[in-house]
């Protein structure tokens, strides 16, 4: 069956941003002055097929490690869902 | 060693500088082949370059995808038996997804592609890359790059220092290594570091656009015809079939 | 024969309302009925629309585009390609486009400028060069309401432009930079009228070798029709009707989906197509762009006099369920179109597969002039390729000037000219969004990928290309006519050929020809046409005049915005070719040097029309002139002068007069000088100074050379006076009572003034 | 108070993603054959102060819709949670 996995991918804690920072600049200069921080990341939407759910999660987490995440610096979390099709035609 | 050079340029989609590595090849008299990323084998290559450009389209993270090709498997093992390595740019993106050097290279701090000359201090002057310049000097190469931002944690950064593997800093022009002369707020103004054998060298900065006077300089090409000598000093470079 | 009619298509249409849809006027859609015998359905009817706009088919310019030269010895290809090509000699050819994104640039600035940049690029690897150039030419409204003495700039306006501004730039430097092609030159300038309509001109350049040229025909029935490039999406259906209208405050709806650059992909399919390039099993190429496969299909037919049948079913999708319409019309980027020699398919498909390219068989030329389609089984369009591409209706609507023109043209500069100007003159006058440093900008360009760059952005009036394996070099521009436009669009014309050809010929180039982007108004509108109009003549007269053939260019109309027009703004491409690279000439002078002013005397208060100085204090009228005569004399002395090695610099004298460009020179050199103009100047110093007459350039010589510069300029009718010495720490500039006296760090810290 | 809003800045349907596309064909490369689309977007994690919940969801609606996402290519979601301070330390 197909899965709709939504990645997180995050900068690791105490790495600079110069994106968050510069986004953060940017709200407070329109008058968001309370915007205490802003981190920048990546959102992926993956569309894939698996047996089941212990299989997906599985492929989510290896594909996250081999190639979405460079642990050097980041770290990825995600959540899985089944994926109805309609959401396909949209996503594709 | 007497015969020319044989240097193994990569080509992986998207880079582009190889054609100006070819280029500078022939004024050095190498015999330069262009390599693609598919193939399994760098055949009888004494030296391997891996150029600059948007393997990839840069997509996802530099040199993330690239790091897969099937041509990288051939140039870890080269690497591990001590054959000369030069990735610029993005061929220094790639050989830091793919482990052979450690740290990672982020966006540049002010967000913006930069391409400028820029003077760099010499750290180390050994090597097959490095032979030809004098420890402490000042050369000048082009920079030409998005994501040049080096970062490793403090530990790694700390035992490049000791292990003196931190080669090219980011410096004014009187080659002092300042917060101003850093282009890219890279840690400790890194622009270059070689792995423990000294043999892979990765540098943001383009040797190859400092060939000739004509464009502007020739500092590259000093770092370039250092393989040359070094290679003869080798003898077994020249004998090793991976 | 039999109307056609198809499934999942709105039945065929009768007039009105439909034809009103695809921006085709009734007596249009009477003349779509002529050209087919029969009315056209829905497909064949959007067809129409696409390829008979204004964008497409040049129907209020292409008459008058006919009368610029484009017969040259060295012209290889002219206009009618997808780009023209010259002889540089040694069997090579110098390929050259300039090409507009005006409207998508103002809908979404980074995309609509990176695929500005896509796009020109595909037309000149099309034609089988390998580009090693590209140039950019911008035009935005003020940054900030104190820059716009015509108070028509607000703050709000002011952060559009920033907005606009920081995406196109980015947009050019993302699509150029990945693709790996340097850019290495252009222009920007700042004005009220481009408030919500920049302008985004594009030009690449290429170098092929001659026999390996490729033309866009169609060729040999039975030859495969070959599809390559990126998957086709619903991006852009409609941009070419877009493009043909103006920014309206409906923008929202009739825009088209965002077309997205994809310059990876670019990256093979331009790989690819160049190792393809002067195989025999490539009879024509042609890129996809406006109006899409239609536009391809047809013009590849209508050029080679045969015709195209294909299956729509077989185009590489990325979108679910696209009709017949979608998939004719889509302007997805990055795609190609191939004539393959029929037999040579799979050969000429291993290469794109070994760039992981799609490159699909989609139909086959026939020999009956009309491009059919079928989409499941279905015929859904039968037109004639000439009715698509050629046949579209030609305007020659009515033209009259602006009706406050003559007021304008008759406002006096006496008194700004005779004012005695200071060192902050100078200083606020480098400090200008239209004068400043553009290093901000073009530092964030790759400028020097290939490493045939000499002289890149900034550091001269052309950019100075080597071509390896000779012993040549190029030199490119891409430059406007200022404000000329705004007072005379027929001096605009001219004055915008000139300039290029005086930028090629202060690197010691000849200019050998150009391209040009025609960036104007609605033509509907009187004013806006005569404007186009003149513009055109006023290039004409110049092509003449200085004998340059104009190889290939764009037409932008429709550039206005409820608020305003904008200026009329012919943007040209020059190409200079010279032989020995040894001798260029930079733009520096050194110590010890003299310093002359080549050129028509300009010591009027005329000269300020139009000029920055005049802007700036809201002086927006006066009647500005060029001798284009004496200006075609100092081109051929320059060229001539640096072929005997007699220069050691010059420069040409533009925004901001004389006073800036000799400023530009010092901070050039880190160098002073002590120069005084002569006294017929000495009445009106502001004119004299800051006076914008084009056609005039600064020169630096040796002293032991200036005796025959003299007599040279003498001999070939060049007035010419000598304006002193370089040499010091301060540029002294006297004229008459005013005295100027400034550091070069004074100068830098102003002209370095931070965007 | 202190708020945490995760923002999810996604392409539209229909406008062509070629990272999205060439990270799909990485990971089929790598042998996760099943991996029928990817879409690429940006993740923003805001830590800002607010009043109460509906000020702080009026404060992510507006910093979207004028900064954030683009409305011509881009869409924009959010989940918003009390800001813990633990969670602050992390994200600063
Ligand atoms: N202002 C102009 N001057 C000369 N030639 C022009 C001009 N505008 C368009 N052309 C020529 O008309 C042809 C069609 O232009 P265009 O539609 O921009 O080409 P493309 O289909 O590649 O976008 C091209 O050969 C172009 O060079
Ligand atoms: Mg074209």
């Amino acid at each position: 069956m197909r899965w709709l996995a939504e990645v997180h991918v995050r900068l690791r804690p105490g790495i600079a941003d110069p994106e968050g920072q510069t986004i953060a600049g940017g709200l407070r200069s329109l008058g968001f002055e309370s915007v205490a921080d802003v981190r920048a990341g990546k959102l992926l939407r993956l569309t894939f097929a698996a047996a089941d759910r212990a299989a997906a999660e599985a492929a989510v987490a290896q594909m996250c490690s081999r190639l979405l995440a460079n642990p050097v610096m980041e770290t990825a979390d995600w959540e899985l869902s089944a994926d109805e099709p309609a959401a396909v035609a949209v996503s594709s | 060693m007497s015969r020319s050079p044989r240097v193994a340029v990569l080509v992986f989609p998207g880079t582009w500088s190889e054609r100006d590595f070819a280029h500078v090849a022939g004024l050095l008299g190498w015999e330069a082949r262009l390599l693609w990323h598919a193939e399994l084998d760098l055949g009888d290559a004494d030296a391997v370059v891996l150029p600059g450009g948007f393997a990839h389209g840069d997509h996802l993270r530099t040199g993330a995808i690239a790091r897969f090709s099937p041509v990288m498997r051939a140039v870890e093992a080269f690497a591990a038996a001590g054959g000369p390595v030069l990735g610029s740019c993005n061929g220094f993106q790639i050989l830091t997804e793919a482990g052979i050097l450690p740290g990672v290279l982020l966006r540049n701090d002010h967000l913006e592609f930069r391409c400028d000359w820029q003077p760099l201090r010499v750290e180390r002057s050994a090597g097959p890359w490095l032979g030809e310049l004098a420890e402490g000097e000042t050369i000048r190469l082009p920079i030409s790059h998005g994501e040049g931002r080096y970062y490793a944690d403090d530990a790694v950064l700390d035992e490049l220092e000791a292990t003196g593997r931190v080669v090219l800093r980011y410096a004014d022009p009187d080659g002092r290594v300042v917060p101003d002369a850093n282009p890219n707020g890279s840690l400790r103004s890194i622009a270059g570091i070689v792995n423990e054998r000294g043999n892979v060298l990765g540098l943001m900065p383009h040797p190859e656009r400092a060939a000739e006077a004509e464009v502007g300089g020739t500092d590259g090409l000093r770092i370039l015809r250092a393989l040359d000598a070094w290679l003869v000093a080798q003898p077994a470079a020249a004998e090793r079939r991976l | 024969m039999a109307r056609l009619t198809l499934e999942g298509e709105p039945a065929p249409v009768s007039i009105a309302a439909p034809a009103e849809r695809h921006g085709l006027t009734e007596a249009e859609y009477g003349l779509v009925i002529e050209a087919l015998g029969r009315e056209p359905n829905a497909v064949e009817l959007g067809m129409f629309g696409a390829m008979w706009s204004e964008h497409c088919a040049y129907k209020h310019s292409r008459p008058l585009l006919g009368a610029l030269p484009s017969v040259g010895s060295r012209v290889l290809v002219g206009p009618g390609e997808n780009a023209g090509a010259l002889d540089i000699g040694d069997g090579l050819a110098v390929v050259f486009k300039v090409e507009s994104h005006n409207h998508p640039s103002a809908v979404e600035p980074y995309q609509g400028a990176a695929t500005g940049v896509g796009g020109i690029i595909r037309d000149i690897f099309t034609m089988g060069a390998r580009p090693i150039a590209l140039l950019n030419s911008l035009r935005f409204g003020p940054l900030d309401p104190a820059e716009d003495a015509s108070g028509r700039t607000d703050e709000a306006d002011a952060a559009r432009n920033r907005y606009l501004l920081g995406g196109v730039v980015a947009g050019i430097a993302g699509y150029g930079n990945c693709i790996g092609i340097p850019d290495v030159g252009g222009e920007i300038g700042f004005d009220a009228t481009y408030n919500g309509n920049p302008l985004v001109n594009a030009m690449c350049v290429g170098i092929a070798r001659q026999e390996e040229i490729t033309l866009a025909r169609a060729a040999g029935p039975g030859n495969a029709l070959l599809l390559v490039g990126a998957t086709t999406g619903r991006d852009g259906i409609q941009g070419a009707s877009f493009a043909s209208a103006p920014l309206g405050e409906d923008r929202d709806e009739r825009r088209p989906a965002v077309q997205v650059g994809n310059p990876f992909l670019e990256k093979l399919l331009m790989e690819a197509c160049l190792e393809l390039s002067g195989s025999p099993s490539v009879v024509a190429m042609q890129d996809l762009g406006a109006a899409g496969l239609t536009c391809a299909l047809a013009e590849l037919s209508a050029r080679g006099g045969c015709g195209a049948d294909v299956d729509l079913d077989l185009v590489p999708r990325r979108e679910a369920g696209m009709s017949p319409y979608e998939v004719l019309l889509s302007e997805s980027q990055e795609r190609m179109l191939l004539v393959v020699r029929a037999g040579d398919e799979a050969a000429v498909q291993a290469v794109f597969a070994r760039y992981e390219l799609n490159a699909v068989v989609i139909g086959r030329v026939i020999g009956e002039p009309v491009v059919r389609a079928v989409a499941g089984g279905v015929p859904v369009c039968e037109v004639p390729g000439r009715a698509l591409a050629d046949d579209a209706p030609r305007y020659t609507p009515p033209a009259a000037p602006p009706h406050d023109l003559a007021a304008r043209r008759a406002e006096r500069l006496d008194d700004l000219a005779a004012e005695v100007p200071t060192a902050e003159t100078l200083l606020d006058l480098l400090a200008s969004p239209n004068v400043r440093s553009r290093k901000p900008i073009w530092r964030r360009y790759d400028h020097m990928n290939g490493t045939n760059t000499l002289v890149g952005p900034g550091a001269g009036d052309a950019a100075l290309l080597r071509i390896k394996g000779t012993s040549r070099a190029i030199a490119l521009s891409l430059d406007g006519p200022g404000r000329i436009g705004a007072l005379d669009p027929r001096l605009a014309g001219t004055a915008a050929v000139v300039e290029g050809a005086l930028n090629v010929a202060c690197s010691g180039a000849t200019p050998i020809g150009i391209t040009d982007c025609l960036n104007f108004a609605s033509p509907e509108d009187p004013a806006g046409y005569w404007q186009l109009a003149e513009a055109v003549a006023g290039m004409v007269d110049a092509c003449r005049e200085l004998d340059l053939p104009i190889v290939s260019g764009n037409v932008s109309l429709y550039n206005e915005t409820p608020a305003a027009p904008i200026l009329p703004t012919p943007v040209v491409g020059t190409v200079g070719l010279l032989d020995d690279r040894s001798r260029a000439i930079p733009m520096a002078w050194h110590a010890g040097d003299e310093i002359w002013l080549l050129g028509a005397p300009a010591w009027d208060a005329a000269s300020l029309a139009a000029s920055e100085l005049a802007w700036r204090r809201g002086r927006f009228g006066g009647r500005p002139a060029l001798d284009l005569g004496i200006a075609a004399r100092v081109i051929a002395l320059l060229t001539d002068l640096a072929a005997r090695e007699l220069l050691t610099g010059a420069h040409d004298v533009s925004v901001g007069g004389p006073g800036v460009a000799l400023a530009r020179l010092a901070i050039a050199s880190g160098l002073g000088a002590e120069l005084s103009l002569p006294d017929p100047a000495a009445q009106l110093p502001t004119a004299s100074l800051f006076g914008e007459r084009g056609g005039r350039v600064i020169i630096a010589a040796r002293h032991e050379a200036a005796a025959r510069i003299g007599a040279a300029a003498e001999a070939s009718g060049v007035p010419a006076v000598r304006l002193g010495l370089a040499g010091g720490e301060l540029l002294r500039l006297t004229c008459g009572d005013a005295r100027l006296t400034l550091g070069i760090d004074q100068l830098v810290a102003a002209w370095s003034t931070p965007f």
